[in-house]
């Protein structure tokens, strides 16, 4: 019963912030409204027992990709050129197309989607799931863990590699 | 109980928010944006299935999908100030150098 | 059913208390601090205002500070971004709030036969959750900072974020030999695990213990690292343009940010609601009630942040301003190595 | 009772407090603007550019501190599991140090954290 009204109260809660997130005019309020869909997208994490996610959620996605969108924001001038650009016609079409496709494909997939069996539902809320995540991360992703790694140089050079100034990229 | 549908409906409302803002938002930070709820979308499928299915697989999933949007966005981010500083504006139809 | 109401209504009650300790923090710390800083200073401070003849050392400064400020005019400049401007002070509030209300404060106090937890948010993630909810702060500052489109507000806010991310990293790599010691994330049974006043975090961790003292000012843009709002430079920083009301608020979550960390630190190095030299266990034997071993558990908890808090006034009448080439230079080249040192030499001596 | 729920109830709390707040200075204290008081508070120095760029230092220090944030969620993770992996664990997490104090040492190299 309070999972329910939680989990309703949360989904219409994240479907108005993503439509608002993609339609609103100025940037900075995008973002704003991206931080609050994302620390309610980690409510829903919590609702469906994944605690730790959750807490991930809000540390690095709200509290540290976003930052980098807000920096990016005050760093260039926040009121740039907003205006859209485009054919309208051609773009209702696109729109209209886009969206007829993904009810279909909605349908189709949960058409085709094995139903669930009551014996498959687990759905047990783990007690303390930072220590099972913890252990299958270190003994069964062992190659992905590591390779994560190198993922977090290979982002770390290219974003100082690229934010240089052209003026230091000739020099060298 | 909340059936597992309607997580699945509700990640598939903000991937579709995303898609359409990643087609149709002639602005390249709202591009990004877009493409972080995307993948924020599937990062909802991965944890619903795991806990529906009590399996912490998809949960570790979602640990690499949140490094990885984190490299993305730091990268893409950083195009986006360089993209700015040379071309002065980031809407993606002035780029036309990029078209080839 | 009635457990639910049972509990509902513990935690309105642990909410209120909360609120009660969070709202006098300001008023008492402002007296505090000036006192303090005319204390050091040879002046007298503020010592008039007082109720009747009874002058109470001043102490009623800050009360009257406070209704000063509800009636002072509020004002708005003309191309600042309203909704923001109205909204960034709150939103610097609810993530203070939030990380006050996830501390330990005390060992459980059984009532009604119920068992209630001295902590009002107790997620099984621990104090992960302080963490990030107190990175959240960052959007109040930010967003403040821009809303007023001051462009000493902006800087102001950009160099208080920059700062506050960049100690953020040093902060969390600091915690994680406590994790290790410990093994637990819980802040509850970290503190357990202290009861020997010889297995506090400070003698097993001492390293962390300095890395967590010196992110801890930096966290809450403090002096020495007040660089966000030094008033040479940037007039007042990110709340330049905000008056009256919005202005208190900020000030409150300040403060309250400063009293987690300060609670933080005495929770996870200083043995939390840990009597030195007499353990929890051995506490209620004496006392033969729990309830009322519980109690003065919080009062030795809030001894020891008051410390933390007496320190935070100290070292701002004492140390110079630093600047911000050195700051970021000990956050990123001093700080960053040492404790990712860290953390290595304590896994490597607790596998020994 | 869910422990997420006092969440939600102190985030309500803190509205109530911030629209309280507000309200009551609204109420209380005076109100009559000038042309002066309108303009932002910058010390007298013609306001010609209101919104400056900024050094893009501060976006640099950020993207930064993402990566390394996610170490330290990934050393959380570890930490918590230290006492069960024994030096099996110990020698994971030095490979995966050992990679990132080579973009650390890159960082510091390559003068992207120097303030002049």
């Amino acid at each position: 019963m309070g999972e329910a009204i939680s989990f309703y109260f949360l989904a219409s809660i994240l479907t108005v912030l993503s439509i608002a997130v993609v339609t609103v005019q100025k940037p900075v309020v995008a973002v704003a409204l991206l931080v609050f869909n994302l620390f309610f997208l980690a409510g829903v994490y919590a609702l469906l027992g994944a605690h730790f996610i959750a807490v991930i959620q809000v540390i690095i996605y709200a509290g540290a990709i976003l930052v980098l969108f807000m920096f990016v924001i005050m760093i260039l001038n926040p009121d740039m050129d907003l205006k859209e650009t485009g054919d309208k016609g051609k773009k209702f079409i696109l729109f209209s197309a886009v969206s007829v496709g993904f009810l279909f494909f909605s349908f189709k997939m949960f058409e085709q989607m094995a139903p669930l069996t009551k014996e498959d539902i687990v759905s047990e809320i783990l007690e303390d799931n930072t220590y099972e995540i913890g252990l299958q991360l270190f003994e069964d992703y062992i190659w992905p863990f590591e390779l994560a790694s190198l993922l977090i140089l290979l982002g770390i050079v290219s974003a100082i590699l690229i934010s240089r100034k052209p003026s230091q990229n000739k020099s060298v | 109980m909340v059936p597992i549908e309607h997580y699945f409906i509700l990640a598939l409302i903000m991937f579709t928010c995303g898609t359409l803002g990643v087609l149709f938002r002639r602005n390249l930070l709202f591009m990004l944006m877009s493409i972080e709820l995307m993948l924020n979308a599937v990062n909802l499928v991965f944890v619903t299935a795991s806990s529906f299915l009590g399996d912490l697989d998809g949960q570790i999933m979602v640990f690499f999908v949140i490094t990885l949007a984190a490299c993305e966005a730091g990268i893409g981010l950083a195009m986006v100030i360089a993209i700015y500083r040379r071309y002065g504006t980031i809407n993606p139809d002035f780029l036309k150098v990029l078209r080839g | 059913m009635d457990l639910f109401y049972f509990e509902l209504m513990a935690a309105v009650v642990k909410m209120c208390v909360i609120l009660a300790m969070a709202l006098q923090l300001p008023p008492i710390m402002v007296w505090i601090e000036r006192r303090a800083g005319a204390f050091m200073q040879r002046r007298k401070g503020p010592n008039r205002v007082g109720l009747f003849k009874w002058r109470l050392w001043g102490l009623l400064q800050s009360l009257v500070d406070t209704i000063k400020l509800i009636f002072k005019e509020e004002s708005v400049p003309e191309d600042a971004d309203k909704v923001f401007f109205h909204l960034a002070p709150v939103l610097s509030l609810i993530p203070a709030l939030l990380a006050l209300s996830a501390l330990s404060f005390g060992n459980y106090i059984i009532l009604f036969d119920h068992e209630i937890p001295l902590q009002l948010i107790n997620l099984n993630v621990g104090f992960l959750f302080i963490l990030g909810i107190s990175g959240m702060g960052i959007y109040g500052i930010v967003l403040a900072g821009w809303a007023s489109s001051n462009k000493f507000s902006l800087l102001g806010s950009l160099r208080a974020s920059a700062q506050m991310v960049s100690y953020e990293i040093p902060m969390g790599l600091s915690l994680i030999p406590i994790v290790l010691i410990y093994n637990s994330l819980e802040l509850g049974s970290i503190v357990e695990a202290q009861a020997n006043t010889w297995q506090w975090g400070i003698f097993l961790a001492p390293i962390s213990f300095f890395i967590f003292l010196i992110t801890m000012f930096a966290e809450t843009n403090r002096a020495p690292f007040d660089l966000a709002e030094s008033e040479s430079e940037l007039i007042a920083g990110f709340h330049t343009e905000f008056g009256s009301s919005k202005f208190a608020l900020f000030y409150l979550a300040e403060y309250v940010n400063m009293f987690t960390l300060a609670t933080l630190c005495s929770i996870l190095f200083f043995g939390g609601w840990q009597v030195p030299f007499i353990p929890h266990l051995k506490l209620i034997e004496l006392l033969g009630s729990h309830n009322l071993a519980s109690f003065i558990g919080f009062v030795t908890l809030l001894l020891k942040s008051a410390f933390f808090m007496w320190l935070y006034v100290w070292v701002r009448w004492t140390l110079p301003r630093f600047r911000y080439d050195q700051l970021m230079k000990l956050g990123w080249k001093f700080l960053i190595p040492l404790s990712l040192g860290n953390v290595f030499v304590t896994s490597l001596i607790l596998m020994m | 009772m869910s422990p997420y729920l006092p969440i939600l109830l102190i985030i309500l709390i803190a509205l109530v407090i911030g629209g309280a707040m507000s309200a009551l200075a609204h109420f209380c204290g005076p109100r009559n603007q000038t042309a002066a008081k309108k303009e932002p508070f910058e010390c007298g120095v013609p306001n010609s550019s209101r919104r400056e760029k900024m050094s893009v230092k501060f976006y640099l220090t950020s993207i930064l501190f993402i990566l390394f944030d996610i170490e330290t969620v990934f050393l959380y993770l570890w930490a918590r599991v230290f006492k069960t992996l024994g030096w099996f664990g110990v020698a994971e997490i030095f490979v995966f140090l050992l990679i990132l104090v080579v973009g650390y040492v890159y960082v510091l190299r390559s003068k992207a954290l120097d303030w002049d």
